[in-house]
């Protein structure tokens, strides 16, 4: 539907936004992409309304470059956890338990120069003292859902994904990422410049959907 | 027939008028620029030829964001287009530019080589019955070219058909508008476990694929003879 | 009329060649490689001279500061090979250039290959391929028309039947510049013979002075030297014209009473006798003077004669000459057999 | 020289030897793919040159998708592979791979066009010299097609440099291992306001895009002369 | 030893065809579209036969079950077109082919492009691409050389030059086969002669019983009919061989004493005298008896002489026929120039 509303957001998002959007009244135009990706295209002038992204510096950036109007406003938060292949059992996070746990595999995680999640990644090891051990043992994705798909399929042991993700996809959770080890994970939305009527509404919707969110797995 | 979420009939529907319109409306440019660099010489040749390559070379993102950055609201064409409204950004229109951008060499190469093919003594020979250089291509060169032209439409049109990178970077994914089959299948690959749909998609995809591929091999042998055996 | 002069460098090998012909048909002979395909395509416009001057009919074809482009020369051109556009079939290629309303039918019929009209070249014989390309020039109505040798391809019947349709295209008046090697095609046809050897004009006039000329002799082979005359019929009878020449009366098979004809008589058809000879099946006897005996290489020598107003070159044994004594100012016969004349027909100038 | 991040010129590097290796490599089985297209008829002919063009119509990340689950560890080559450590996934061999695959069907392309464009009387007159069909190809087909073979090879090259999709998906990004350029322009592109090397990387990848695709023009007449004008 | 027996259709032209060609040179000739080329093809393995045999030397190259690759057939073949190579010089363009160890010199300087030999095609006339065409079929060493009309684009001269040198490609052995329209040539390298039209063979044999054949020569046009005698040379003087032949003796331009040459005297070259004539420069007058007169189409009629143990034929006009009462039973003198003869040397058997 032309008039409807477009709310583009980063790609992680898109179970719990499709529910959201299917419990809005009218029909929702969702675009996703990469936060990166989303960011230059709303400030080049994309026909959104909404945006929802994985980082905040993309939002700050934004928010910069005058594209969105008013203040942004985190809608959800989410967990890092270390994602095994089923069977593979709990790991502790120490350097040795972990590269025990690798073998001649590697850790699959986001790109921490693109990947939001591989930024928190990063700064989780470095912070739990792993970081330097690991580096060597790394296998970097352009989207943290390819670092999931290895360890579903058993191409890597390990992975570094969203707490969000790894809900019932054949992966077992190895190990909670303890949430102080990293900058809070929070969602920042906000109406993008010249947003439609109805926009704002669209947004609050959205911001009070925190049951959705949370069945998702986005702990806020 | 297979079961798709109503999306998937949207997506293709859309991958279809763009990768057709991409590939009709960049032919006639793809034709003239293939007969310069087939049969002209002049300064700069070797750079035309570089610059039609790049959306080849570099990655697809790259282009999408040159394009993007030429076409955005700040952008030098879309400073012009936009008050007009016909700004392609977010547009299918859009999609069909970058889809014929990436398509673009490879019409352009495969139609050239089919042009070089064209023995220059029989454009010669239609000269001395007469007929203007413009006349001679259109009777002479493009009817021996076209078994060349049609298998450069092909690759173009598969191109463009499976073109990605370049146009969700451009005009990203816009459901209805902007979001094609290959947008759409990588949005499914995107959903942890798999979505449902991806299956067929991805079926789709070949399909158009193959058949693309074998209605060219099937035309081809047809207008060979039609062109003549040698 | 076209006026040529051009030179052109290709390589080592240097064109540099002046020429005029008016209406009718000029011939250039040469040896494998003399330039004869160079000089056509200057002319037609395929290549570009170096410097020079080509005009057609008053028209400034190529000179310093003009060089028309070929599809304005109004050129007809039949390559060397054939040539034919392999995404047409026979009839697409002979209406190629052909001016709305013309038919391809006429020329078909004539050439033989009306049969062949929905064929595509790849299905043609060589001599089909040839015949093809020559109608295709014809159709196109050229005020000047190139062939370039255009039929080595050919059987001697086919080529002797085409030789006569060119003759006429010829009569309608639209000049030929005809290459060749073969001088029975040239003495046939041409008016004009021009004589080329490495890119430079050794000998150009009108024909008869061209081959009976003894340094043009030895370029073309002695074997194609000889005189021609022109005449007009006077008289027929059992199938054979009386041609009344200035050598004297020849008889020729066929043709018309005042009809005029040009007769090909080579040097190494004529028998010379010192008596008149009697009960011999050959009815040209002409009574002659040598002129001169000019030795040549090999057992021969040449004689020129004069026969009545015209001028007859023979080639015999130098062992002949001798036993005969034949010197300047002997008085002979010069025997000729009828079927040892070529004749062709002379269009109404 | 461009002042770049140490990573940039491991990508640069790794990203040549990958396009080099993937070209060199893959033109053997391109040139006999391009000879069977061209010049012999058999069953299923159609469906080997759709099967060729399908990386070329598909989304890169599909392909790389394809690659990846037969190259896993479960996959049907991966299980071979892996236990002989042979296995190219998350190897520089795997990107060798992916790139190889993409540019494969331009390969062939343009070289079976200029197969096809070889005049097979030449063929047949070779024949009657005494040449076995093998040294026939080899005498008088391939140095005739070469023209076309050097457009498949820039062609190939450049594709294979640019390959981006497809690479990322089968053997993500590992620096030094996998992190193609085109990777590392995709990573850079990532940060907000860009990061301090991504100029230069755009730029390193259009010189080489620039670089090869002159060469080859510089190259193509050379061989044309060698190879003979009409 | 050739042997062949082919049938094909391409289209609505079918060949059926059934010749034996031994060692020398057998000559294919037919009119344009005759079928030559077609035939040639199926002898080099470049067209299938739909039925028939082909066997070389014993060597079975085709029949039902075989179908040797036209490379395994040890046939060189000179094309019509000239197929050079445009990748390769003139030197790569001869070597291509050639066993290990040949030398390109030779051939090149014999046809007269040694000057040529870093030249590309695209740089040579018509006729020096034939040359290099030619010289690289002979380079190859074939076991049966076969050429499709490849003299066609050379002049006269250059023609007469390669002539001998195919004879000498015969005397090694190698048979040819050799398709042609041009009589001249046939006549002086032919052993035995195939005349074809409409894909079906008219006439096959000895070259001369098949040039005095009068329906032979109605195919072949009328003035291509003649005898072709052999002799030995016995005497030479003043440049003039003295040659015995079974019509009587012949005097002939060059020659060794004991050398054997083929000399061909056609029909339309003879006169003949009811009286000795007296005082002629022709050197060669056989004392003959007329065998049959055969009235042909036009002017003409053509007489069987039998001069000694020759036969000859004479073209003369009816006209002169009546006018020296000649019939059957008549002694005549035939009156041969010896320009008029055409010599050419016969191998060694
Ligand atoms: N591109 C070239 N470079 C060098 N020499 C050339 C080139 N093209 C032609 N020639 C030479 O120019 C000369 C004249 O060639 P041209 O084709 O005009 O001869 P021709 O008289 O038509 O001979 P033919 O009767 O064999 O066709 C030849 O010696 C030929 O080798
Ligand atoms: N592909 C084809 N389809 C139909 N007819 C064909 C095909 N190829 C050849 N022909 C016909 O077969 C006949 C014999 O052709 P061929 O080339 O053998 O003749 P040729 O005797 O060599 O003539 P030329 O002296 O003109 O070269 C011709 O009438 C030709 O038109
Ligand atoms: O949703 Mo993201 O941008 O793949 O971390
Ligand atoms: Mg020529
Ligand atoms: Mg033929």
């Amino acid at each position: 539907a032309p008039d409807a509303l477009v709310v583009m957001a980063a790609a992680s998002l898109k179970p719990a936004l499709d529910e959201i959007a299917a419990t809005w009244p009218d029909p929702v135009a969702l675009a996703y992409g990469g936060s990166g990706a989303i960011a230059r295209q709303i400030a080049a002038g994309a026909p959104a309304d909404v945006v929802l992204l994985a980082a905040t510096d993309w939002m700050d950036w934004l928010v910069s470059q005058g594209a969105v109007e008013g203040a942004a406003r985190s809608v959800a938060g989410n967990r890092l956890v270390m994602a095994g292949t089923p069977g593979g059992g709990p790991v502790c996070l120490s350097a040795a338990a972990v590269l025990a746990r690798l073998g001649t595999g590697r850790l699959a995680m986001g790109d921490p120069m693109s990947v939001p999640a591989g930024r928190y990644g990063q700064q989780a090891l470095e912070t739990l003292g792993i970081w330097a051990a690991l580096s060597e043992h790394l296998l970097m994705t352009d989207n943290v859902r390819a670092a999931l798909a290895y360890v579903a399929r058993g191409d890597v042991p390990l992975g570094l994904v969203y707490a969000s993700d790894a809900r019932g996809t054949g992966v077992e959770v190895a190990a909670e990422i303890p949430a102080p080890t990293h900058a809070p994970i929070v969602y920042p939305a906000a109406l993008v410049r010249g947003a439609r009527p109805g926009a704002a509404d669209l947004l609050a919707h959205i911001a009070g959907s925190q049951a959705i969110f949370a069945a998702h797995g986005f702990a806020a | 027939m297979i079961d798709l979420p109503p999306e998937a009939w949207e997506a293709l529907a859309l991958s279809l008028r763009v990768s057709v319109v991409a590939t009709v409306l960049s032919l006639p440019l793809a034709l003239w620029v293939a007969h310069l660099l087939a049969r002209r010489q002049f300064r700069g040749k070797g750079l035309v030829d570089a610059a039609i390559h790049l959306p080849l070379v570099l990655p697809p993102v790259v282009t999408g964001y040159a394009l993007l950055l030429l076409f955005s609201r700040a952008g030098p064409l879309g400073a012009v287009l936009e008050p007009l409204g016909l700004s392609p950004a977010f547009r299918w229109t859009g999609a069909a530019i970058a889809a014929a951008i990436m398509a673009f060499p490879l019409m352009v190469r495969a139609i050239r080589l089919a042009i070089e093919a064209v023995d220059p003594k029989l454009e010669e020979a239609a000269a001395t019955l007469g007929l203007s250089p413009a006349r001679v291509w259109w009777r002479v060169t493009l009817p021996m070219a076209l078994p060349g032209v049609l298998a450069g439409v092909t690759l173009g049109f598969a191109k463009a058909f499976g073109e990605f990178g370049a146009t969700i970077t451009f005009v990203a994914s816009i459901p209805g508008e902007t979001r094609t089959l290959p947008a759409a299948i990588y949005a499914f690959l995107q959903v942890p476990g798999g979505a449902p749909g991806l299956r067929g998609l991805v079926l789709i995809a070949v399909a158009v694929a193959v058949g693309a591929v074998l209605l060219s091999n099937w035309l081809a042998p047809r207008v060979a003879a039609r062109v003549g055996g040698r | 009329m076209l006026e040529v002069s051009v030179q052109r460098r290709a390589g080592d090998f240097t064109l540099d060649v002046a020429l005029e012909a008016s209406s009718g048909v000029t011939a250039v002979f040469g040896p494998s490689g003399a330039g004869k395909t160079t000089l056509a395509r200057c002319v037609a416009g395929l290549a570009r001279p170096d410097a020079g001057r080509i005009v057609l009919n008053g028209r400034v074809l190529f000179d310093g500061t003009t060089d028309l482009a070929p599809h304005r020369r109004g050129i007809g051109y039949v390559f060397q090979e054939a040539r034919l556009f392999p995404h047409l079939d026979v009839r697409g290629n002979l209406m190629f250039g052909a001016p709305r309303g013309e038919e391809a039918g006429p020329v078909a019929e004539m050439l033989g290959i009306a049969d062949l009209m929905d064929r595509r070249p790849a299905g043609l014989s060589g001599g089909e391929a040839a015949r093809v390309a020559i109608g295709r020039a014809l159709l196109r109505q050229p005020e000047l028309l190139i062939l370039d040798e255009p039929l080595a391809a050919l059987d001697a019947r086919r080529r002797a039947a085409i030789l006569p349709w060119l003759g006429r295209v010829r009569e309608a008046g639209v000049p030929i510049l005809y290459i060749s090697h073969a001088i029975e095609e040239v003495a046939r046809l041409a008016d004009t013979l021009v004589l080329l050897r490495d890119g430079a004009v050794v000998r150009a006039g009108p024909l008869a002075e061209v081959l009976s000329d003894p340094v043009a002799a030895a370029l073309m082979g002695p074997s194609q030297a000889g005189a021609v005359l022109e005449g007009v019929v006077t008289a027929v009878a059992d199938g054979l014209a009386a041609v009344e020449t200035p050598a004297g009366v020849l008889h020729v098979p066929g043709g018309e009473v005042g009809q005029r004809l040009r007769i090909r008589i080579r040097a190494e058809d004529i028998i010379v006798a010192t008596a008149r000879p009697e009960g011999v099946s050959a009815l040209n006897v002409l009574p002659a003077v040598v002129e001169a005996v000019q030795p040549g290489q090999g057992p021969g020598v040449m004689l020129r004669l004069r026969a009545g107003e015209g001028a007859l070159l023979a080639r015999i044994t130098r062992r002949s000459a001798e036993r005969l004594s034949l010197a300047p100012g002997v008085a002979v016969w010069a025997i000729v057999k009828t079927s040892g004349v070529a004749r062709a027909d002379v269009g109404g100038g």
